[in-house]
């Protein structure tokens, strides 16, 4: 009976999970296009609804409705399932993500993680390392210019900023003491990562910008060189699945944040799930916001950012933290 | 050689070169108005004036007045020169009109560019605009006389070029006015000139007036086929539909100009003005189809005939108006495929004479146009230049300009914009006319320096003839060609007798063997003649014969190429009824002829003005036209319609050749031959020398170096047997109004000369008839009406009809005929 | 020592580059956005405004046009055609004018090249239709009733052509010279 | 001292002098003495050349020059026109010596003719001088049955005769290649040299044109010799006597014959009978309407060729117009430029459309409309007419170039006052 229960408990925070992600995908859209108008001086989509709030509806079905178009010469399996990988990747990373207190109901605590792995956050970087895949194969699937270019793009600056991702992360394992990532969060009882680890957090927090291909890490898609680079042969909701992608990432990025930093669901007077639901959307909030702000980097200097700057100062932020850990004895 | 100076750039020229035409060589054109390479530099617009650094002058100068002398140094960019010649240009543009939009010379103006280059661009002028009242002028030029910048151009032209009085400068100072004393159409058939010739937009062209600006034209090298003369045009196509035709620049051939007949008879290219009397759409008894089925229809057809009846059951006619191309591929598919002919000329005594004059032309002796002008001796025998060969005439009046002396031998009333002597011989007397002229040059000294042959046909040339009939001392002008150097002799073809012109090459040759430099020019029927002739063999069959062969029915089917028995033939009713008789009538052709009506078969072909053609001229001058525009039902003068189709209406026509070879329905007929330069090297050896290979062949002339056969002993006495009783009715071309494209263009309607028979006045009076007169001329069955015009200045005995419209002569019967004297009444 | 102090303080000031940047797009982010509703509000676009052509006409109510073809010779998209006819009384007029609206870029150079005045650009630029032959104008869809942007300009009055008015009447002519007679 | 008369020596009031009274004051002469004495024709230019006697036109060309340059072995037949198409504003001296002493022209004729072989002359008159062409005519007649004019003259086997050509009647027609279309019926257009009329004139053929005073002085240098002419004038590069035409603000206005290089002063005060009173000089014309001014300071100019043309003038026609001190500069000016204008023969730009337009500035600087920059236009257009085909527009410019040079206050007091000071109405 409980694993019919559990089973039961699982489908639905699976179909709660990846609704609420989705909606929140749909609506991150739409926000960031209000957020963009407003940064511009404009007003952002305000036709479809009031304030334009079933624009995302109408994007929704105008993508779905729209011709799927495959080229003649592209490698067609591939081509097809590219866009899943990269949809599926922030979704499975999900799993792993506490988003609230336990909740007990009629004296059974039913956790609010789908799953918690005791090495929950190797499963998140590994996971986070599947992404480039979607980008590489849709981009050499394509068979066009644009597209490679992209995708070679894509992967090397994946591969580039996953490192310092990974090593930001570090000090947070070390200062935990686990990979779960439950316990990640409840070892930010007293004080959140972030003030202990201001710089993992800066570091993971560009590393994560680059991750998800936000301005101005955008090299792989940069519609003003390469016409949209990876993607620029998908239309229709195979290039919804992309954008989707992107957003869900975004949102998983920021929920990560929230979890490897910010404390996680922890926080006072309120509800734990609101906690968390507002720290993770502060992460996408503030990308939208350095999009408006900041111009795309150059390849470059995109390089030199991640091998000469981040990865070093990660690995001396490991060592600094060891050994005050040393030190301090904790 | 003088060596100068203009604008640091060094140039040595000949002699006698203009200082304005040295800079033109170097590349620097000097800005002018009034001067012109075919009138000369008078100085009147004062528009070239240069900088005179060094040299015999100094100061400004106008570079159109000066020679070229050693150790000049000129400049064209000096400050004071060119604030002069905006000064000249503010002068020229304060009475100009501002309806430059209205104009139809906007666009192609020398005045618009010459203000514009100037950078005069505001008027300061503080004084009111001068203004003139226009002139009807005829129904080819428009007078916007507003627009006049008085560089006596027009009046140079017209006047002293063209040799035409009634149209000149009236008045003087700023109120100076050109035009002609009394409104009217302006006698001149070369008036076309002048809108070519006028700096702005006095004199524009009525035909093309407000269709189109010259940037929106299509325009390619043609050439004229009005006559044989072969006169260099510009073809200028827009909406496609021919526009105006522009006299293109050929030294050799027609110098600047062109005739009133080459520059507006174009527009049967276009239908008329309503498009509808072109044939543009193929025919199978009289219905539409379309050009694979007609060309299917026709083949089948002829290899059906040729099955049944033989190859020689078919006959393929030509015209004097086929292109090169098509002649070859004529001349071939009847040599290959066993057709009888091709028959090109309707009249086999025409042929002959063609024939004759052909053979008989070779580079030592054949002139151009040009070398006429500088002729000293013209003697014209047997040839109407205003009306069978407009140009030709212009360039005797060069010569008669330098003070050459002119003889006409001709029976008609000849009228000539120039000063000539006119022996009005009738055609059998013209040989002895010319011979007698001829031997009277002769000096005893020179005589006993020819050679034996020369020597022997000098002394059976007739001598003294031709005084009594004229009153005009043929020993006095005799003495005068003694005296000249270089004489040229002009001969016709068409009412002369078959022999004159082989006589006139002999003339000519004795003239030059005794120390002249002779030339001799013939005048030809039709625009290809020349090449027919060195296409046919001698023992070629006349359409006559081929028309007996009809009527017996040995023959059942006729191709006719861009030909039109029913205008050449004379004998309507004979035609009429053996055509009838035919299996199979297929016609090609652009023209909306007697022959396309009647057709079992019919075939659209290109005009000049839609194909890449070549075409050979009286002196052996091969000359391409290029193709101008694709073709089809010209678009303006209607609202296009707003309809997206991917072919072009009225499109169908292909070059007769094509058509030619597509019905031949043989692969076989072009083995061997890869390119229509080879094609018609292949039928024609002469064309071999110009290189085949380059094809198109442009201004290489295919006369030999020596012609084969001379000194023809002439016939002393005329054939004295029976001569007829009566008057020998002459039948003649006229300007405008006879010949084949001509008469199907509307544009030239409204100057058709008033259908006439030509009589001297006292043959007219013993007759008891008068000038205007209508008379009825009896023949065999039936009469010809027509007006009667009398004239002091013709032979006596002969009456001359014009083959024109509104005459129909075709109830001749044959080409010429007598008419007993009271078979001549008035009606 | 120094080396090191100018590192941190070009991190710094790198730091400090990037904060101001933030802070300008959050300023802008509160401010009142500058758009205009376009449907719902549409602005008076100014005379100049360069929008659909039309054919006027002269203040005595012909057609200005006198087919002089510069407009489709300065046209760069070779967008009008045009063919020229002649009135009884010598006026040139366009025996038909089409401008295809679907090639038309605005620009408009016929409208700075026409003599007469007779093309004119107006404001109106909300100009679509689901058909490209819709777009196909003729003379009767241009032509317009009013003088345009020129109220009071009549060509024929200066050109110096009799068409409206004989010989020497026009602005700034003297009376036609006499030919026949000797007198100054 | 005496006032030495050659041309007018026959002068009778109202009246042409008869032949019998030429031949009383030694006429024909020189014709017997050398026509029908058979001297070689190149004594006659000799003399003549020696004589330095100038051309009486305007241009002022040596006669015996023109004469020499028809070629020795030039085809006949030959022309010699005299020319009294004179229609030069206030010039009527050939007029007046038509009227005067018609048989001096005759006989200078006939020996300028029979310098160079001419075998025909013309005598080129204008329609308005109709009556001095019927006394022409009459007077050819008596020369002819006098024996000095026909076939074989004075038994010397040299023949000539002379024709009276009526012109049409324009200015132009008075430049000699002009006259020479005028002649042969064609629009008299000058014809710019080369070729000279000397060699190819009227029909191809040597023509000279002479003026009618340079032929009536032929016959008495001739007689008199070259030295005597020459100590006729005052100036030494001076020769002969000339006849000056006066009219404008003088007391009697008129022609007199008065020695070459006589004074302006002398002219006007002495021959002339000073200005009218209340007027003052302020300006003249020295020789017809195509010079420039003379002003107040050159009131003491000898009236000779080379004197004038030293400080840039010219003696022209020695028709001297005189302007008072209330005569308008300006409108004097524009009437000038009005009769060029007009009689522009319409060949080149600068004359033809340049005129009209400085004719129509100058208007509207006297009517008022004057603007500053009009007087660099004209400036620069005097300067630039000179580039014409003809002299008819440099001429026609002189009088503008020395208005501006002289009275440009003038000028610009109109357009400051926007009206003409003098409020004299200038037609237009």
């Amino acid at each position: 009976m409980w694993w019919i229960l559990g089973l039961v408990l699982l489908i639905m925070k699976l179909i709660i999970v990846i609704s609420v992600l989705f909606g929140f995908a749909a609506y991150m859209v739409l926000v960031e296009r209000k957020l963009l108008g407003r940064f511009q001086i404009r007003y952002g989509p305000n036709r479809v609804g009031p304030f334009g709030l079933l624009q995302p509806l109408a994007d929704g079905i105008k993508l779905i409705i729209k011709e799927d178009f495959v080229p003649r010469t592209a490698d067609r399996l591939v081509f097809l399932t590219a866009p899943a990988v990269v949809a599926a990747v922030p979704l499975v990373i999900t799993a792993v993500i506490p988003f609230s207190d336990d909740l007990t109901i009629g004296g059974t605590r039913i956790p609010m993680v789908i799953t918690d792995l005791n090495i929950g956050m190797l499963f998140v970087l590994a996971l986070a390392s599947l992404a480039v895949y979607g980008i590489a194969l849709g981009g050499w699937a394509s068979n066009s210019k644009y597209s490679l270019l992209g995708a070679i793009r894509g992967s090397a600056q994946l591969i580039s900023y996953e490192l310092s991702m990974g090593l930001s992360l570090v000090p947070v394992v070390m200062l935990a003491g686990s990979f779960s990532l439950v316990d990640i969060v409840n070892a930010q009882e007293r004080l959140p990562f972030i003030l202990v680890q201001p710089v993992s957090f800066v570091i993971f927090l560009i590393s994560a910008m680059a991750e998800s291909n936000r301005i101005p890490f955008d090299l792989p898609e940069s519609e003003n060189e390469l016409i949209g680079g990876f993607h620029t042969e998908y239309s229709g909701m195979r290039f919804g699945l992309f954008f989707v992608g992107e957003y869900v990432s975004m949102i998983v990025l920021g929920a990560l944040t929230a979890v490897f930093f910010l404390g996680g669901w922890r926080g006072p007077i309120l509800p734990s799930l609101f906690w968390f639901l507002l720290k993770t959307m502060l992460i996408p909030l503030f990308f939208i916001w350095t999009r408006a702000t900041l111009p795309r980097l150059r390849y470059d200097q995109l390089m030199h950012l991640g091998w000469k700057f981040l990865l070093p100062v990660a690995l001396v932020n490991i060592v600094v933290t060891g050994g005050v850990m040393l030190f301090m004895g904790w | 050689m003088p060596r100068l100076v203009i604008d640091d750039l060094e140039i040595e020229v000949p002699k006698g070169t203009k200082v304005i035409d040295a800079a033109e060589r170097l590349g620097i054109m000097i800005p002018r108005f009034c001067y012109h390479e075919a009138l000369g530099a008078v100085g009147a617009c004062r528009m070239c004036a240069v900088k005179f650094i060094q040299g015999p002058f100094k100061g400004i100068q106008m570079s159109c007045m000066i020679d070229a002398q050693d150790g000049m140094i000129v400049s064209t960019t000096d400050q004071e020169a060119v604030d002069f010649r905006k000064r000249v240009i503010e002068w020229l543009m304060i009475n100009h009109p501002h309806d430059c939009p209205v104009c139809d010379e906007g666009g192609q103006c020398l005045l618009q560019d010459e203000t514009v280059s100037s950078g005069h661009a505001r008027r300061r002028y503080p004084g009111k605009k001068r203004t003139y009242r226009n002139q009807y002028l005829g129904p080819f030029i428009a007078h916007e006389m507003n627009r006049c910048i008085h560089c006596y151009r027009c009046s140079r032209y017209y006047q002293e070029f063209s040799g035409y009085r009634d149209l000149g400068p009236l008045q003087i100072g700023n109120r100076l006015y050109f035009g002609r004393f009394k409104e009217g159409r302006l006698e001149s058939p070369y008036s076309g000139n002048l809108v070519d010739i006028c700096p702005t937009g006095v004199y524009t062209d009525i035909p093309a007036r407000y269709k189109v600006r010259r940037w929106d034209l299509q325009r390619s090298p043609s050439v004229c086929i009005h006559c044989a003369l072969g006169c260099n045009t510009i073809g200028n196509a827009h909406y496609r539909a021919v526009m105006r035709v522009e006299a293109r620049m050929n030294p050799y051939v027609n110098g600047y100009f062109l005739c009133d007949e080459g520059r507006f008879g174009f527009s049967y290219t276009n239908g008329g003005a309503d498009h509808a009397q072109r044939p543009w759409t193929s025919k199978i008894g009289g219905a539409d189809v379309t050009v694979e089925a007609a060309l299917a229809e026709s083949s089948s057809k002829l290899s059906e005939i040729a099955a049944v009846y033989g190859p020689e059951a078919i006959v393929a006619l030509g015209s004097a108006r086929n292109s090169l191309e098509t002649q070859s591929m004529l001349s071939r598919l009847c040599r290959r495929k066993g057709w009888l002919g091709p028959v090109w000329f309707t009249d086999t005594a025409v042929y002959r004479k063609v024939r004759s004059a052909v053979e008989r032309l070779d580079s030592g002796i054949a002139v151009s146009m040009r070398e006429i002008e500088f002729a000293d001796f013209v003697i014209i025998a047997g040839a109407d230049l205003l009306n069978e060969a407009p140009m030709a005439a212009i360039a005797v009046r060069q010569a008669s300009r330098k003070n050459a002396q002119i003889v006409v031998i001709d029976p008609r009333p000849i009228s000539l914009p120039f000063e000539f002597r006119h022996v009005p011989a009738v055609p059998g007397q013209i040989e002895r006319c010319l011979g007698s002229l001829v031997k009277g040059s002769i000096s005893k000294e020179e005589l006993k320096g020819l050679d034996s042959a020369a020597k022997g046909f000098c002394k059976a040339l007739p001598a003294k003839f031709g005084d009594k009939e004229s009153g005009i001392s043929i020993p006095e002008l005799a003495d005068q060609l003694m005296a000249s150097r270089r004489p040229v002799i002009v001969c016709g073809t068409g009412i002369v007798s078959e022999s004159t012109p082989a006589l006139a090459a002999d003339c000519a040759q004795l003239l030059r063997e005794s120390g002249k430099k002779a030339g001799l020019f013939y005048i030809l029927p039709g625009a290809s003649s020349f090449s027919s002739a060195l296409l046919s063999g001698p023992d070629a069959k006349g359409f006559a014969e081929i028309l007996s062969e009809i009527e017996q029915g040995s023959i059942k089917a006729l191709i006719a190429a861009e030909s039109d028995p029913f205008r050449d033939f004379p004998d309507r009713e004979r035609l009429d009824k053996a055509l009838s008789q035919l299996d199979l009538l297929v016609a090609i052709d652009y023209l909306p002829t007697e022959t396309v009506k009647r057709a079992s078969v019919f075939l659209p072909s290109s005009t000049v003005f839609e194909m890449n053609s070549t075409f050979v001229n009286p002196e052996g001058r091969v000359q391409h036209a290029e193709r101008v525009h694709a073709g089809g039902v010209p678009i303006w003068g209607a609202h296009p319609p707003r309809i997206v189709r991917n072919f072009i209406p009225g499109g169908d026509h292909q070059p007769a050749w094509e058509i030619l070879w597509k019905i031949s329905a043989e692969t076989s007929v072009l083995e061997s031959v890869l390119t229509l330069g080879e094609l018609i090297a292949a039928e024609m050896p002469a064309f071999e020398a110009t290189g085949k290979a380059q094809y198109p062949v442009n201004q290489a002339r295919i006369i030999p170096e020596k012609s084969e056969g001379s000194f023809v002993k002439p016939k002393t006495r005329p054939e004295q047997g029976q001569k007829p009783k009566g008057f020998n009715l002459l039948l003649t071309d006229r300007i405008f109004a006879s010949r084949e494209p001509s008469v199907y263009a509307d544009t030239l309607e409204g100057v058709f000369p008033e259908p006439a028979l030509f009589m001297h006045s006292e043959d007219a009076a013993a007759a008891g008839l008068s000038d205007g007169d209508t008379v009825s001329v009896g023949l065999e069955p039936g009469s010809i009406e027509v007006k009667l015009s009398v004239s002091e200045r013709m032979a006596r005995g002969v009456l001359i009809l014009p083959r024109q419209k509104g005459i129909e002569w075709q109830r001749m019967k044959d080409f010429s005929a007598w008419i007993a004297l009271e078979r001549i009444r008035k009606i | 020592m120094a080396k090191e102090k100018s590192v941190l303080r070009d991190l710094l000031d790198d730091v400090m580059g990037l904060a101001d940047s933030y802070a300008v797009t959050l300023k802008h982010l509160f401010r009142k956005p500058i758009t205009e509703q376009y449907p719902d509000f549409k602005r008076l676009l100014p005379a100049r405004s360069r929008g659909r052509i039309i054919l006027t006409r002269d203040p005595e109510g012909e057609e200005r046009c006198v087919a002089c073809y510069l407009c489709s010779a300065v046209c760069p998209t070779d967008c009008i055609s045009i063919e020229g006819a002649e009135r009884k009384d010598g006026r040139r007029y366009p025996l038909w004018f089409r401008i295809n609206f679907a090639r038309c870029i605005y620009c408009g150079m016929c409208e700075e090249a026409c003599p007469t005045l007779a093309i004119q650009l107006t404001p109106d630029f909300e100009f679509s239709k689901y058909g490209v032959l819709d777009f196909l104008y003729e003379k009767e869809d241009l032509l317009v009733d009013h003088q345009g942007k020129n109220a009071d300009y009549d060509y024929y009055r200066h050109a110096g052509v009799s068409v409206e008015g004989d010989k020497g009447e026009h602005i700034n002519e003297k009376p036609p010279v006499d030919v026949k007679s000797n007198l100054p | 001292m005496a006032q030495p008369l050659v041309l007018f020596k026959n002068r009778h009031p109202n009246r042409a002098a008869t032949l019998d009274e030429y031949k009383q004051s030694g006429g024909y002469e020189a014709l017997q003495k050398f026509v029908g004495g058979k001297v070689d024709p190149g004594e006659v230019i000799r003399l003549v050349d020696e004589s330095g006697l100038r051309g009486r036109g305007g241009a002022g060309f040596p006669a015996g020059k023109k004469w020499e340059a028809v070629p020795k072995d030039a085809p006949f037949p030959r022309y010699l026109v005299a020319n009294a198409d004179e229609m030069e504003p206030g010039t009527f001296k050939d007029r007046i010596l038509l009227h005067t002493d018609p048989h001096c022209i005759i006989e200078g004729m006939i020996l300028a003719a029979y310098a160079f072989s001419a075998t025909k002359g013309f005598f080129f008159v204008r329609p308005s001088y109709d009556s001095s062409a019927v006394i022409m005519e009459r007077e050819l007649e008596v020369a002819r049955g006098a024996g000095f004019l026909g076939k074989n003259i004075l038994g010397s086997g040299y023949s000539f005769d002379i024709v009276v050509h009526r012109s049409g009647g324009r200015y132009i027609c008075g430049e000699a290649t002009a006259l020479l279309n005028a002649i042969m019926g064609k629009r008299p257009n000058p014809i710019k040299p080369p070729p000279y009329p000397t060699e190819k004139g009227l029909w191809d053929r040597p023509t000279v044109v002479n003026n009618v005073e340079t032929l009536a002085c032929v016959p008495h240098i001739l007689r008199n010799g070259p030295q005597w002419f020459k100590d006729l004038a005052i100036t030494p590069k001076g020769a002969g006597t000339k006849l000056f035409c006066v009219s404008g603000k003088v007391n009697s206005p008129g022609a007199e014959e008065l020695p070459m290089g006589t004074p302006l002063r002398e002219i006007i005060e002495k021959h002339f009978g000073g200005m009218i009173p209340g007027s003052e000089f302020k300006a003249c014309l020295p020789g017809g309407a195509s010079t420039r001014f003379l002003t107040r300071d050159h009131y003491d100019v000898p009236m000779d060729f080379e004197d004038l043309k030293a400080i840039g003038n010219r003696l022209g026609t020695a028709a001297i117009m005189i302007f008072d001190q209330k005569t308008c500069m300006v409108a004097t000016a524009h009437n000038l430029m009005r009769f060029f204008a007009r009689e522009s023969c319409g060949w080149c730009t600068p004359c033809r459309e340049g005129l009209p337009y400085m004719r129509e500035l100058l208007w509207l600087i006297e009517n008022g409309e004057g603007k500053e920059e009009y007087i660099d236009t004209l400036r620069s257009m005097c300067k630039q007419v000179w580039n014409s085909y003809c002299a008819l527009a440099p001429g026609a410019a002189e009088p503008v170039i020395s208005l501006l040079d002289f009275f440009e206050d003038e000028v610009r007091e109109h357009i400051r006052l926007k009206g003409c000071p003098f409020h004299a109405k200038a037609g237009n």
